[in-house]
């Protein structure tokens, strides 16, 4: 029995080590892949979930990799803030890889054990970045999961590899913009360890190179997160991304931008340095109201609902700044709230609209017509995620928003009241538009054969319809649990000193 | 560091940088990139990186320009001009990177001072690396107990990121074409196709390749006590397979490594490292600590173990190394399809 | 003067082949110009990491024979600091990979679109879109190679 | 002694320079690759310089040796695009566009 001691390194490694024994196996039996990869994301969501537990119940946890005591060698941390985060990545990953299984037969066909052996990797990369305590191991893991991102995003249809092309320069531009600013903490403390940063850098904090490192740590890291003027390369690399792909990406490569944002913000400089000492906090509001307002708007503007969902993503990264850059409890406690939230949110809906896109083969509009009396479960299922984005309780997305409203009305910040709630009346609109077409109008793909028309599109396979259906259900149980949420895991996570 | 060769090699490798994006012929501009490439080698040298000069003579001076030439000949030469065209990219172009020019100059006047010895980078972490590399694993090169011991999680995740390169062109460009479903095991087994004759350069390659294999070896294994390791090792060691298949003929290379080989050989490096570091933790150690290997390496101690492991580590990294660039440079240069080569 | 220059020319430079890369990045048409302008960057990030890592009289990160075995200290400023040195070896590593993908994405992108230029590229996908969108015809520009 | 190879790398550089003029200026993409070559070469010799400088050429030797492989593979893959291409003395490839230009 393996000591839980060592489930830090299992989330990473069981993935990972399967990986490449999942790529050996495909190159002589291409239907184990899949239940490899499966096995590999279970047994990662259960070192990550009894991680957490961990964490709750004894504290923070510290683990050196090769036996090496922190500054000197690559440590990983687990608290509050990432434990969460961990188990949020491994189930999203677990769920889309259940529901990958026939979109990546059908799209990909003869490439599962490239595709699973990069959707491991994928992961893998994640949870590295998640839970590293070292800022340039970070930087690593980072590439891995853009480069497999890269790569998944572009064996996509039409403009696929255009978008891949773009997402590809514009994503190296940022994670180099990182490794500058990991350069320019490192020359000015000659550490790399985020705990040890965090302890030297308040005696630097006049320093000029150091105001540089952040805002270079900063925009490669909004960069990746897609957050607004630097949204460009999101819409196009996540619409024409395989359907399997996207429901892997979307939900999760943001969110874990974000994460590393508030990593990076309180864990190796202080809320003092980045809210006091700096005073871009107003700045930084006004763009996330701009990605919100900006996201919604382009989003209303859509007649492809798979793009529409992307320009969601960017609306919602919005919330998440903002929310952060609130400087107060109850907006970073929403912030971190929202990052669980909206990761099973864009799961459900990604997932409703990738069995849709399974079904009906298109991702335009005029395919959802009539499908709320052919794919009853998969529309409810859709319409609880768009409820929860629009905000409505008791699903989960009204509680974050909730949390959202209530930080920015403490800090004074009506403007970002203004933007939020814009955002939920442009969701109404756009989700009871998607709704109505679905419910009311006549389906298109009706033939009329000797026995009365028959509907060509039926209910979604099961292995796509279950994981579809638990994470709705997970976002009404997250939305009955996040007060429990809040008080057991999110309140500690919430840095000293705000 | 000797600073009349730094600042003369500096302008040197502003005027390459410069030219490669100015200049109208993608041919022209990979070959100023590969003596732009030459340089930086000379730069990292004069500055005493000489693991870093080692890594970029193989990888950017050599295999990288290999590779631009590959997709170059598969795609075109030109460069259309627009005089008129492209003002607004041209604008945010300019903009961005004179910003970006600004902060960064704004930076570096709090910077400490080019090479000085007691600046906080060279006081604060690597004085023990220096001190402890001989009484901690007896590995005389630091940079290789750094790279395989103190920051060995970096490293594997490192020769992840070449697997993923590898399994990413491979998806990406396996789809062009009309070639049987991945992965190809076997290709038609047939002679030589290309019709020139460059008898010298055979005859040469002939003779070379297995010296600079026994190098490429050589290379992987002293690597504790010169510079040099499994990345160099390795990719002088794929350098050589492309050497045959571009003075013989793509065939002659995918015949002895075709896919499935290649896979599995960069594969099993991983697992090789990987495996190393969960072999530890199966021991009662943490992920990666060689020295619990003390328990089952005969004759070693916690120290020598970790010196052993780390050769292992390294004939790990070789493996999956040189597979990865076999395969990314046979796909780049028959555009996925294993037909004809460069 | 001269020390001053000396003291920073380093990092004067890599912040000009920097904005070299980042122009050639966002501003060049032809995506191979894109990818050498990524090299570039990259590159540079690689000349500050390095130039951070130098030190006034020391050599090589290898310890010399005499130093360090039978128990001869071994002297810190005698030795470059390798930590740069370890971490830029992973960075090239890294721009070789990308380096890979992003040429294997314009070889796809130029087997379909038979174009390296950016604005060409453009042009055809609106094409493609609105024969899709009028016609519900194939793209007329698929051209598989 | 140091001194002595010191300038002598200086030199070297300096010379480099005229080679990196014809690789930048062209006109001919055969002129670029000899260019190209020669820095390559050049860049040999001050490996072996640099390593005596700091007093450990054995450490610096084995660079020198994978270098001048690999610059050898570059020019041969080079000069093998034009067995498939044979453009090589086409105008219109300069640092300037010429009226006329290529036609690939």
């Amino acid at each position: 029995m393996i000591n839980p001691e060592q489930y830090p390194i299992l989330i990473v490694i069981v993935p990972f080590l399967s990986a490449f024994f999942l790529s050996i196996t495909g190159c002589f039996k291409r239907s184990l892949c899949r239940p490899i990869a499966l096995l590999a994301l279970f047994g990662a969501a259960a070192a990550a979930v009894g991680s957490l537990h961990r964490v709750i119940t004894t504290g923070i946890i510290h683990y050196r990799l090769g036996g090496w005591p922190p500054p000197f060698g690559i440590e990983y941390v687990i608290d509050h803030l990432n434990g969460l985060v961990l188990v949020v990545i491994t189930l999203v990953a677990l769920l889309a890889a259940i529901f990958s299984g026939k979109s990546v037969e059908r799209e990909l066909p003869g490439k599962e054990p490239l595709f699973y052996a990069l959707f491991l990797l994928l992961v893998v990369g994640l949870l590295g970045m998640t839970i590293t305590g070292d800022a340039f191991n970070l930087y690593v893991l980072l590439e891995i999961s853009s480069l497999t991102a890269y790569a998944l995003i572009a064996i996509g249809q039409d403009r696929a590899i255009h978008a891949s092309f773009n997402y590809l320069i514009i994503g190296t531009i940022g994670a180099s913009f990182y490794l500058l600013g990991v350069g320019h903490l490192y020359i000015m403390t000659g550490s790399l360890n985020m705990a040890d940063l965090a302890s030297i850098l308040p005696q630097l904090y006049g320093s000029k190179a150091i105001l540089t490192a952040f805002l270079l740590i900063l925009i490669g890291v909004w960069t990746k997160m897609a957050f607004f003027p630097l949204h460009t390369w999101l819409p196009n690399s996540y619409t024409y991304a395989p359907t399997a792909t996207s429901c892997l990406v979307a939900p999760l490569m943001t969110k874990v931008a974000v994460y590393i944002m508030i990593r990076m913000m309180f864990s190796v400089f202080t809320p003092a340095y980045v809210f006091h000492h700096l005073a871009m906090a107003p700045v930084v509001i006004w763009m996330a109201i701009a990605a919100i307002v900006g996201g919604s708007l382009l989003a209303l503007s859509q007649r492809d609902f798979k793009k529409m969902l992307t320009y969601l993503i960017v609306a919602e990264v919005g919330y998440m700044v903002g929310g952060i850059w609130l400087a107060n409890r109850l907006g970073i406690t929403g912030a971190i709230l929202h990052i669980v939230n909206d990761a099973f949110m864009t799961l459900c809906l990604f997932l409703a609209a990738g069995t849709i896109i399974h079904r009906t083969g298109g991702h335009h509009f005029d395919n959802l017509k009539g499908l709320f009396h052919q794919m009853p479960l998969t529309m409810t299922a859709f319409t609880i995620g768009a409820l929860s984005m629009i905000g409505v309780p008791p699903t989960a997305g009204f509680f974050s928003k909730w949390y959202l409203i209530l930080g920015s009305i403490q800090a004074g910040r009506y403007e970002f009241v203004a933007a939020l709630l814009f955002s939920s009346l442009v969701n109404a609109v756009l989700f009871f538009r998607l709704l109505e077409i679905s419910y009311f109008e006549k389906p298109p793909h009706q033939e009329n054969t000797a026995h009365g028309p028959v509907s060509m599109v039926a209910e979604a396979p099961l292995t796509m319809l279950v994981p579809l259906l638990v994470s709705a259900i997970t976002l009404i149980v997250l939305g009955i649990y996040s007060g429990e949420l809040v008080t057991k895991i999110i309140q500690f996570a919430v840095p000293a000193g705000i | 560091m000797i600073w009349q060769i730094d600042l003369l090699i500096l302008t040197l490798i502003v005027i390459c940088g410069f030219c490669t994006i100015v200049v109208k012929d993608l041919l022209g501009a990979a070959v100023i990139f590969g003596a732009y490439s030459f340089l930086m080698c000379l730069l990292w040298t004069e500055m005493g990186a000489v693991d870093v000069a080692f890594t970029e003579a193989s990888v950017g001076a050599g295999v990288s320009t290999v590779l631009f030439f590959a997709a170059v000949h598969r795609t075109t030469r030109h460069v259309k001009m627009k005089p008129s065209g492209r003002l607004m990219g041209k604008t945010i172009g300019l903009a961005a990177a004179g910003l970006m020019g600004c902060v960064l100059l704004y930076a570096t006047t709090d910077f400490p001072s080019w090479a000085d010895p007691n600046s906080p980078a060279s006081t604060h972490v690597s004085p023990r690396y220096i001190t402890g590399t001989i009484p901690d694993t007896s590995v005389p090169n630091m940079v290789t107990s750094v790279l395989a011991d103190y920051r060995g999680f970096d490293t594997m995740f490192e020769t992840a990121v070449i697997l993923t390169a590898g399994l990413a062109v491979l998806i990406i460009l396996g789809q062009t074409g009309n070639r049987s479903p991945l992965p190809i095991s076997r290709l038609p087994q047939g002679p030589i196709t290309q019709g020139y004759d460059d008898t010298i350069i055979r005859f040469i390659t002939r003779i070379m390749t297995p010296f600079l294999q026994l190098f490429a070896l050589y290379v992987i294994a002293h690597g504790h006590h010169s510079p040099g390791g499994g990345f160099q090792g390795g990719v002088i060691l794929g350098a050589t397979f492309i050497l045959m298949s571009i003075s013989y003929d793509l065939r002659m290379v995918t015949n002895r490594f075709n896919e499935r080989t290649n896979l599995l050989l960069a594969n099993t490096g991983l697992l090789i490292y990987s495996g190393i570091g969960a072999l530890c933790l199966i021991l009662g150690a943490n992920f990666l600590d060689y020295s619990a290997l003390a328990k089952i390496l005969p004759g070693t101690t916690t120290i020598t173990a970790r010196s052993e492991a780390m050769l292992g580590v390294e004939i790990g990294v070789a493996l999956a190394v040189m597979a990865i660039v076999i395969l990314i440079y046979n796909n780049l240069v028959s555009n996925g399809t294993y037909e004809n080569g460069l | 003067m001269l020390e001053f220059i000396l003291a920073k020319y380093n990092y004067w430079i890599y912040i000009l082949i920097m904005m070299i890369g980042l122009y050639a990045m966002l501003a060049k048409n032809n995506l191979i110009k894109k990818i050498i302008g990524m090299g570039i960057f990259q590159t540079a990030i690689i000349i500050f990491y390095v130039s951070a890592g130098a030190k006034r009289g020391g050599t090589i990160p290898i310890i010399e024979h005499a130093h360090g075995a039978e128990g001869n200290a071994v002297d810190v400023l005698h030795y470059i600091n390798p930590l740069p040195h370890v971490l830029m070896l992973t960075a090239i590593v890294v721009s070789v990979g990308t380096l890979g993908v992003a040429l294997a994405l314009a070889l796809r992108i130029y087997g379909r679109y038979n174009s390296l230029e950016e604005d060409e590229i453009l042009d055809r996908i609106d094409q493609d879109e609105t024969a899709t969108e009028t016609t519900g015809a194939l793209p007329t520009t698929m051209i598989q190679s | 002694m140091s001194d002595y190879f010191t300038w002598l790398g200086v030199v070297l550089c300096l010379l480099m320079l005229m080679a990196l003029y014809r690789t930048v200026i062209g006109p001919t993409i055969i002129d670029r690759i000899m260019g190209a070559n020669v820095i390559g070469t050049k860049t040999v010799v001050l490996l072996i310089i640099i390593g005596t400088i700091f007093g450990r050429v054995e450490m610096f030797v084995d660079i020198a040796l994978a270098y001048a492989m690999l610059n050898f593979i570059v020019t041969i893959a080079a000069s093998r695009y034009f067995t498939h291409h044979k453009n090589i003395l086409q105008e219109g490839y300069g640092l300037r566009h010429r009226p006329g230009g290529p036609k690939d």
